[in-house]
């Protein structure tokens, strides 16, 4: 049954990216481990480190493309999920710095010495084992966002005030982590990280092995995300997105859909901080920032939103833009990110996998497109 | 005659909305199988009482059950059409991005959970009842166009064609023909009484004509409350429903 | 002031003919003001407080000043004020001209805290007889303040003579304060207690917490004592819940100005507007204009700046609004989502732009003089500067609301909103309402700017800190309604004023915001949501 | 319908080989060795460019000047200029760019501690160099960081003593943003209190959030807390940002510098600058630099920053004071050292002493921090600090501070053999008090 769940997704759209992201998968190792540094095929690490990032980044996009394209929940604050899956990360590779501390405790953090905390608060128990990490990485933000889309939705909470809480939402938990008092290191966050899984995390081998695991991780998601929505149930969520009552009518308790979407897609989100975390090496409050959601609103709209493919490809555009920018504009940046948007918004109101529908218009349709409508009457 | 006969049974509802009274001590009954017509002028409450029928809007008091049994207002939306109540809209609401199949299919009587909708392959059955209803609104032709993409009558029929793929016990019909043709209304009516057969329906309908074509008995509300009852020709010569109607 | 000085010394110059010979004998301790660095000056000053003379009071008024100098050539020590490109010296003691000398001749004696402190407390005890009430008010108050047990004998000299009843209960607290602070018979420190109680602060408190502590008061002492502290701090309760009552008010009017224009564009247009906090931080930016205007030209008027600021921010933001409607947001209506992704666009370019005119670092906004300092109400410390932004804050909304309400610019804005096609066709010229309204709302943040630009950093991150708190504003209060905005922000103000002492200023916000999420599940559609037959099909 | 996806989908792909072969060009190294490149770190958009655009343009200055004498090992030095924003991860993300892209001979950058925390493992990896100029919390010494700002024994303490002495202060509020930086200071500051014999009563330690705007519950309570008869201090910890409400709100309060004093540790000239000063006469701030130190060494750099900046308005402070040392000292010690790989920098460093602008010579310690006097200055009404006091001698910085338990025993040298940074002086090992 599983099989036939993924092959239900698999068109050649899905084979295209799959495709593209086996390769990555296997080029990059190459050219990073094998190939000469001197030669022009040779990827630095620090190149290594950035593509990685933005496949985390493509991920969250993901994620929320599947709650906000497919479903029409505009979440401004899924930043949340990705900073908690970051967190859950990295207060194990926090673990696993043992002993070698500035200060040499082998089981509290440096923060918590000069801090004077004398023992491990209890929610840090456990994290020294990755298997419990990894699990929370997918439970914490999975439990909150249940618990959050079960009364939000429950309540029907529609539009732009479910935007708002889910703004508010993360905005506390930023000022909450922004607490020093909390035990996550407040605003300095977590750093420092020596190893992952007994690998130091600086070595060429393990960041390339991150590395494939993001492109396995964004892969997989990928793959249950076009399974999810190849299915009935992915026809349900776009039904809901554009008649949420009427889907009602019908007998569905759209509640659970969305809540099932919403869980889902903070799950995701989760994993892709969990990937982040070891390949930026720091994981901070400021992850929790409003902005830093509306920037992944903003990273879908402009790949296309309802495209999976569309939420991928805005993601790592604009991250590879703005990489780009800030070295070669550093004092101009803004306005063209800005102006970007602005284009963006003005001009391709199907962001830029719609452009290549927009000029393809005129062939005839045939079945089952879900990127139909931009922004419509459910609006947000 | 007592509640539990009834499929409907409405009584004593009342709802307001910032102090207008939308529906007014209203009482209804249907019996299993019938059809009834509902006429009355515009803000007589027609919608509010399917809004309040299909668990949309909470009445302030009054009672409704369903099949003499089940309370009607403690219900959510998803649970009162899963009992058995379909729901028509004035304005047709059908999944504009879906194609007509994906539209039926979406209605089908099938287990609704999200986990089950995931996991869900459609069977030869299905596929036949979906088939049969194409025939009977007319789109086989354009079972693979999307929705959106139809016309105003055709996006009516499809939505009674989703109404039948949901297989209710009772349908509500809000207009059913606003905006056809002479041609579709005709055949509109006779779509409807085929499906009384099988199905009780409540319809909601302006147009006359078409009242007439259904041959039923008819309600007429007028300001949240039943107005008159009975056939369309006692409704119309009744004192009360032509002053209603004529304005005073 | 000074004026009141000089006549004050020449009632004395010619009252007593000894003061001749006594302005010789300052004259020294004048001199040695300004040798020795800080510690030499405060040895000086205390000589020369201690004499008592009051024609010390001028030089001490110079040293307060910064105008006190030393004559390098000779090392005299002279008053020296500015006069042209050179300085104009006048003899500290008596006044007489001694000629001009450039900056370079003369050095500044140099004035820190501690100085500051003994200047004000030798000018209090120097200036109790003043024929002026309100420098008596003063110079008690810096007394109590000093608790300088040296100034008692002037202190009651002042007290035998003043007929003012405020300023006689001034002095009483002040030589009750020093009595309780040098310790006294029994019966001094009991008058003393009952004098302080009238005095319901925190000063009182301390003094009277003091004795009842005291090992050396008497216990009749110490009961008199407990139960003044009794009524002190009751006092002090009721007037700590009205504190918090104010603060609450006022920061609810902050955010009701940082909001309202918000409640204008999203509210009214649905116009996810990102770029309202850039709106808000070009109005402060705007006065910043203004006030550099005034410095400039005519710095004598610099306490009209914000009047100007006023409608010249709600110009250029109103202005910057219309033309962002104009060229961006009216080709995205009926598309309220690419309304945030254009507008969160436009907002990092206008940080940019702004930073890139006038620099990163923070503006120097200045307060007129009628928004400065602050004023007692009871036991309420009110400060000019907020009372102001409080009733403008309700002035915006009042003239908001009697502007949709009332004109036909108003009725235009609705009924473009509610059937943009009817408006239409009805003559209604939808497009310029459309940029009129934009622009209205963009004007109301400026006009916001203004306010917030004095009691906030004018950078360009000014907006971005408003933003979040402005949009949970409108929503909590109920999108499209206006007293929803008002509401809402006078709640959210009050409760994060309330909960902040207990909780903590970082707790507080958590803490509010958590209501906000639970009040929006409560009621799905903000707080003056409007009933009624549900829009959606 | 599919074809069409297809196609825009084999789009995606081809653009993502583009973008790949732009990062391989991107990593490509640099050809051009006949300069040596010095990168800037430092937030030019975000929240931290209100303070950290100024460092870059005084770095651009200083690089000006030393080509205008010649440059460095003969070669002129080439400024390379990233923007961070802000943004803690992408900190990290352009040290590495500059190390490894650009291959820069040394970084100077960073404000926030955070940012350092997030760079650091980088420059340790990647063997850079990083000078760090703003005064930050101690604990932490790196071999490939140079601290030129001041460690909490070079600013913290030597204010409260100077309150304590000369303001006769009895009670103390602790006033910080809540992070790592007022966190820290103020724990040392408690032990150091308590150790002088201050009651916990007398102690009142407050944290406020970044850009904390709304102070009227605080600076009524500071002003309750103040008036209980004992003479009160407010030792600020305020982040830069949220300063300017805060003295506005206090100037309105009418709280004056006579009563309560207030001595900060991250204001400065250029947070003044956007403050109607006038209310605000008298409080204090503790720095080893004011603008307003007369010495010829000052009144130079003055005179050029404001021609650098074609700016006469334009104020000089502390970080960028330590700036200036930190640059000098990288020159100086890569001239001696003949060339810039980095050990040889490294080794070069300790030792070298260069003239900072208040009169004197400051050193490069072997814990990687450097000497420094303290200056106590009282706020003036043109936005200026007049100095009130100063150290006699130049105070050495301490990185791991003796009034915190974990700390006390560790200290750090980087000059062989020890190279270490938390030796501890009990077990005599190096890595902490772990065994």
């Amino acid at each position: 049954m599983l099989t036939r769940f993924f092959l239900m997704g698999l068109d050649r759209k899905a084979g295209v990216v799959l495709t593209i992201l086996a390769l990555l998968a296997v080029l990059v190792p190459v050219s990073t481990l094998l190939v000469p540094a001197d030669s022009p095929f040779h990827l630095s690490i620090f190149t290594v480190s950035l593509l990685g990032k933005y496949l985390c980044f493509a991920l969250l996009a993901l994620a929320l493309d599947l709650v906000w394209g497919y479903c029409g929940i505009l979440s401004l604050g899924h930043a949340a999920f990705f900073a908690l899956g970051g967190y859950a990360m990295g207060m194990h590779l926090m673990r696993q710095i043992g002993p070698r501390g500035v200060y040499g405790n082998p089981v509290l953090p440096d923060f918590m010495v000069f801090l004077n905390w004398t023992e491990l608060p209890w929610y840090w128990l456990g994290f020294d084992h990755f298997w419990f990490a990894a699990l929370m990485v997918l439970a914490v933000p999975g439990a909150l966002a249940f618990a959050f889309g079960w009364f939000a939705f429950r309540s029907r909470v529609t539009g732009v005030y479910l935007s708002i809480i889910t703004q508010a939402m993360t905005f506390a938990l930023l000022l909450a982590f922004f607490r020093n008092d909390m035990g996550f290191g407040g605003n300095n966050g977590l750093t420092d990280f020596k190893e992952i899984l007994g690998a130091d995390i600086q070595a060429p081998g393990t960041r390339v092995g991150l590395f494939v695991a993001t492109v396995v991780a964004l892969a997989l998601s990928y793959m249950i995300a076009s399974g999810i929505i190849g299915s009935k149930l992915g026809k349900v969520l776009v039904a809901v997105r554009d008649t949420e009552s009427r889907v009602r009518f019908l007998g569905y308790n759209t509640e659970h859909y969305k809540l099932f979407a919403w869980t889902l897609s903070a799950c995701m989100a989760g994993v892709a901080g969990a990937l982040y975390v070891p390949q930026v090496g720091i994981i901070n409050p400021s992850e929790f920032a409003p902005a830093s959601s509306i920037e992944a609103v903003i990273w879908v709209a402009v790949g296309g939103r309802g495209t999976l493919a569309g939420a991928i490809l805005g993601a790592v555009l604009v991250n590879f833009g703005k990489s780009y920018f800030t070295g070669a504009l550093p004092e101009l940046w803004l306005f063209a990110l800005g102006g970007l948007f602005v284009a963006v918004t003005l001009f391709l109101p199907k962001g830029l996998l719609g452009l290549g529908a927009q000029l393809m218009a005129r062939m005839p349709k045939s079945k089952s497109l879900p990127n139909g409508k931009p922004a419509d009457q459910k609006g947000m | 005659m007592s509640a539990e006969d009834t499929l409907l049974y409405l009584d004593g509802v009342s709802v307001s909305f910032d102090g207008f009274r939308a529906l007014n001590s209203l009482s209804l009954v249907m019996m299993p199988g019938e059809m009834r017509a509902i006429i009355g002028p515009n803000g007589a409450g027609k919608t509010t009482m399917m809004d309040v029928i299909t668990g949309k809007t909470r009445p302030d008091h009054g009672t409704i059950l369903f099949e003499g049994a089940t309370d009607l207002t403690k219900l959510r939306e998803a649970s009162i059409a899963n009992l058995g109540i379909g729901r028509k809209f004035q304005r047709p609401t059908v999944f504009e991005p879906h194609t007509v199949w994906d539209n039926l299919e979406l209605a089908l009587k099938a287990p609704r959970g999200p986990l089950k909708t995931l996991t869900y392959a459609i069977g030869r059955d299905d596929k036949a009842r979906i088939e049969e209803i194409l025939d009977v609104t007319r789109l086989s032709p354009k079972r693979d166009r999307i929705a959106g993409s139809l016309s105003h009558g055709e996006k009516q029929w499809l939505e009674i064609g989703m109404l039948l793929a949901q297989d209710p016990k009772l349908l509500l019909v809000d207009e059913p023909v606003a905006g056809m043709t002479d041609a579709e209304t005709e055949q509109t009516a006779q779509l409807l009484c085929d499906i009384a057969g099988k199905h009780s329906v409540i319809v909601v309908e302006h147009d006359m004509s078409f009242v007439r074509a259904l041959g039923v008995k008819v309600t007429v509300l007028a300001e949240g409350s039943v107005l008159a009852e009975g056939s369309l020709d006692a409704v119309s010569a009744n004192q009360q429903v032509i002053d209603v109607y004529l304005g005073r | 002031m000074r004026r009141a000085l000089r006549w004050l010394l020449a009632v004395c110059v010619v009252a007593a003919t000894t003061s001749v010979a006594l302005a010789a004998d300052l004259r020294p301790l004048v001199q040695s003001l300004g040798t020795g660095g800080y510690a030499g000056t405060e040895k000086g000053l205390a000589q020369l407080s201690e004499a008592g003379d009051p024609a010390a009071v001028p030089v001490i008024e110079a040293l307060q000043a910064g105008d006190l100098y030393v004559r390098k050539a000779d090392g005299v020590v002279v008053i020296a004020r500015k006069a042209g490109s050179d300085y104009a010296l006048t003899d500290p003691l008596g006044g007489a001209s001694l000629g001009e000398a450039p900056a370079g001749a003369i050095e500044k004696i140099k004035v820190n805290n501690a100085l500051r402190r003994a200047i004000s407390a030798s000018l209090g005890a120097l200036t109790l007889m003043s024929p002026d009430a309100g420098i008596r008010r003063s110079a008690a108050d810096a007394v109590f303040k000093s608790r300088d047990a040296t100034a008692l004998d002037a202190l009651n000299t002042a007290l035998a003579k003043e007929q003012d009843s405020s300023v006689r209960r001034a002095m009483e607290q002040a030589r009750a304060a020093i009595t309780l602070t040098a310790g006294a018979s029994d019966e001094d420190t009991r008058v003393a207690v009952a004098t302080l109680a009238g005095r319901s602060d925190q000063d009182a408190l301390a003094l009277l917490s003091s004795v009842a502590s005291s090992s050396s008061a008497s216990e009749t002492a110490k009961a008199a004592a407990a139960s003044a502290i009794a009524s002190v701090q009751l006092k002090l309760t009721l007037w700590g819940v009205a504190q918090n009552l104010w603060y609450g008010l006022s920061l609810g009017s902050v955010l009701l100005l940082a909001a309202i224009g918000l409640a204008v564009t999203f509210g009214v247009m649905g116009v996810i507007n990102m770029a309202h906090g850039e709106m808000v931080m070009i109005g402060a930016y705007t006065t910043f204009m203004v006030q550099e205007l005034f410095r400039a030209h005519a710095p004598g008027l610099f306490d009209l700046s914000i009047l100007v600021a006023l409608p010249a921010a709600f110009l250029v933001s109103g202005g910057v609004g219309i033309l962002i409607e104009r060229s961006v947001i009216r080709w995205l209506y009926g598309r309220p989502l690419e309304t945030l992704l254009a507008t969160w666009g436009l907002s990092l370019a206008l940080q940019q732009a702004v930073r890139s005119i006038f620099g990163p670092s923070n503006r120097e906004v200045g307060a007129p003089s009628w928004m400065s300092g602050a004023f007692e109400l009871g036991g309420l410390t009110i400060t000019y500067g907020r009372l102001w932004i409080v009733v403008f804050a309700f002035a915006v909304f009042a003239a908001l609301l009697v502007a949709l309400k009332r004109t036909w610019f108003g009725l235009s804005i609705r009924a473009v909103t509610q059937n943009r096609p009817m408006a239409n066709a009805m003559g209604i010229r939808t497009a310029k309402v459309d940029a009129l309204t934009f622009g209205l709302g963009s004007g109301i943040a400026g006009l916001a700017g203004v306010a917030l630009s004095q009691i906030d950093n004018v950078s360009p991150n000014l907006g971005q800190g408003y933003i979040i708190d402005s949009f949970m504003v409108v929503v909590f209060g109920g999108v499209g309604n206006l007293w929803g905005t008002l509401v809402g922000a006078l709640t959210l103000g009050t409760l994060n004023k309330f909960l902040e002492p207990y909780a903590g200023a970082v707790l507080g916000k958590i803490l509010v915001l958590i209501f906000i999420i639970l009040f929006i599940q409560r009621r799905p559609r903000g707080l003056f949501a409007l009933k009624g037959r549900a829009v959606e099909a | 319908m599919r074809t069409k996806q297809a196609t825009s989908v084999l789009g995606l792909g081809a653009f993502a080989g583009l973008a790949m072969g732009a990062m391989m060009g991107m990593a490509a190294p640099a050809l051009a060795q006949d300069t040596i490149k010095v990168g800037i770190l430092h937030s030019l958009s975000g929240t931290m460019a209100i303070s950290e655009t100024t460092l870059k343009d005084v770095m651009l200055m200083l690089i000006e000047e030393q080509n205008k004498k010649g440059g460095v090992l003969g070669k002129k030095l080439e400024a390379v200029v990233v923007d961070p924003a802000s943004n803690w991860p992408l900190f990290a993300e352009k040290a590495r760019e500059l190390l490894t892209k650009d291959k820069v001979a040394a970084v100077f950058g960073c404000w926030t501690s955070v940012s350092r925390k997030s760079v650091l493992p980088v420059f340790e990896e990647l063997n850079g160099l990083l000078f760090y100029p703003v005064q930050y919390e101690g604990e932490e010494s790196s071999r490939n960081v140079f601290y030129t700002g001041a460690a909490p024994n070079q600013q913290a303490i030597p204010a409260v003593d100077y309150l304590m002495q000369k303001e006769k202060v009895q009670r103390w509020v602790l006033a910080g943003t809540d992070y790592v930086y007022p966190r820290t200071t103020n724990k040392i500051l408690e032990a150091y209190l308590k150790g002088k014999g201050v009651k916990d009563e007398d102690i009142k330690i407050n944290y406020t959030p970044f850009g904390h705007s709304d102070w009227q519950s605080i600076v009524a309570d500071i002003k309750k807390f103040g008036s209980a008869g004992k003479k009160t201090a407010v030792v600020s910890t305020i982040n830069g940002d949220a300063n300017v409400p805060f003295y506005k709100e206090l100037g309105n309060q009418g709280v004056k510098a006579q009563d309560i004093p207030v001595v900060a540790f991250s204001v400065g000239e250029e947070e003044l600058a956007g403050i109607d000063t006038k209310p605000l006469l008298g409080h204090l701030a503790a720095w080893n630099y004011f603008q307003s130190v007369e010495n010829p060494a000052n009144a130079e750099f003055i005179k050029a920053w404001k021609t650098f900046t074609k700016n006469d308005k334009r104020v000089t402070n502390d970080p960028m004071e330590a700036h200036y040392i930190g640059f000098n000292m990288w020159v100086k010690a890569v001239e001696a050292a003949g060339t810039v790989a980095p050990d040889a920098v490294i080794d070069s460093m300790v030792g070298v002493s260069v003239p900072n602008l208040t009169g004197g010579y400051s050193a490069m310690l072997p814990n990687h921090h450097i000497t420094k006097p303290v200056l106590i200055g009282e706020v003036q009404e043109n936005g200026q600090f007049e100095t009130v006091s100063k150290t006699p001698g130049l105070v050495p910085g301490d990185e791991w501070s003796d009034f915190l338990p974990d700390s006390k025993d560790l200290i750090a040298d980087w000059r062989k053999p020890m190279s270490c940074g938390n030796f501890n002086v009990k077990t005599g090992k190096c890595g902490g008090k772990g065994t």
